[in-house]
């Protein structure tokens, strides 16, 4: 299983801000998770496909292609406007 | 010192916890308050609302001020952030700074609450007489 | 607000009276607060005693406050600062600007401090193992 | 008659904190009243011989050559160290 987080806007968008998944086999990295999440349906499609978005693995910002393994708590979230 | 907590605190409390560590060794203390402002964007805000991402939110806060800590060579430090409702006026953050020497007081400081606005996984949603908002960042995106 | 005082001050007090000031319209605060140090120069600091000239002083301290004021646009300053003997991790002085943005509020804040060392009559007079003795500016010099 | 301020450091060493002076006729700027000071005795001349120190009149800091008058106040000091 994998934990995905979504916070802010996205969590409103999407209307989930807290699911757990069971990872398909041949998804294991953010990127491939991200497109496998946008073909749920073209909410999730718009809302997953923008720059800006942000994604964090064990609650660490990462880059495009980062590894995601099962037991990972996945974060897709807008910049942050805290302070 | 980090804490994020929905109940306000006393930036007087917090300046006295942080002279009494110091104990003779600190001769400059910087702090930085933000407030809820009633006007954002020309419009008036009735309440702010701070979301956050638990369990993040603390690893971001701990590595901003363990940097500052070793880079200027602080005596003490702090970052408290609240998370919930606010209104106009009220406290949202609170960082500071303690140093031998005023000029890394200031720097580290203000490095703290630069890098809190850009790598801490806070957001910010105002209520305004349109509805409410997310606000949108303006500084720099957050960074891996 | 300017202050020249014997009496210890109260930092949160301060920072309460600034913000009830501001009633919104500030987004920013921040403050440095001046500590004795029980070192310097390598010696044991028991006590820092504070001279000032009367008179000159509040009209140097008022000066420094309303050209941080129009310069950064502040809602609301304060400059505190106190006199006679003191003994280490005592205030001696405190400084804040509260201002809409806090890049402003850091520079008004940094500014004030700044010219108070190199421009207010006051003087530091240390009392060490080996002896009073005057403090010798490090700064640049008082100007005209 | 003129108030002379004498402070910190210099205040020690000349003994003397505040007084009042009648301005020779001769006298009209800070600089011959300081020379005019010096000639009181070695310990004058050398405490005020110093460029670091500092000259205020009537409590803000001018340059070598401000006029002095009747009624005003004037200050020495060493350069500052508050804050």
């Amino acid at each position: 299983m994998v934990r995905l987080r979504f916070f802010a806007s996205l969590r409103e968008t999407l209307g989930t801000g807290d699911e757990q998944v069971e990872l398909p086999g041949d998804i294991n990295d953010i990127s491939a998770l991200t497109a496998w999440l946008q073909a749920r349906n073209d909410r999730w499609h718009a809302a997953l496909d923008n720059t800006r978005v942000r994604i964090a693995v064990n609650q660490t910002i990462v880059k495009p292609g980062h590894p995601v393994r099962d037991g990972d708590e996945v974060a897709w979230f807008p910049p942050v406007t805290g302070g | 010192m980090i804490r994020v907590q929905e109940q306000d605190f006393d930036p007087g409390s917090e300046l006295e916890l942080l002279r009494d560590h110091c104990a003779g060794r600190a001769g400059a203390v910087v702090s930085f308050t933000g407030l809820v402002r009633d006007l954002n964007e020309g419009d008036a805000i009735a309440q702010l609302t701070l979301e956050h991402y638990p369990g993040m939110t603390e690893k971001a806060l701990a590595q901003i001020e363990a940097h500052a800590i070793e880079h200027w060579n602080l005596v003490a430090a702090a970052i408290i952030h609240r998370i919930g409702p606010l209104a106009p006026n009220d406290r949202i953050v609170f960082v500071a700074a303690a140093s031998a020497h005023r000029k890394d007081a200031f720097s580290a400081c203000e490095y703290m609450i630069d890098s809190l606005k850009t790598e801490a996984p806070f957001w910010k949603q105002e209520d305004t007489p349109g509805g409410k908002r997310w606000v949108t960042a303006v500084d720099e995106p957050i960074s891996s």
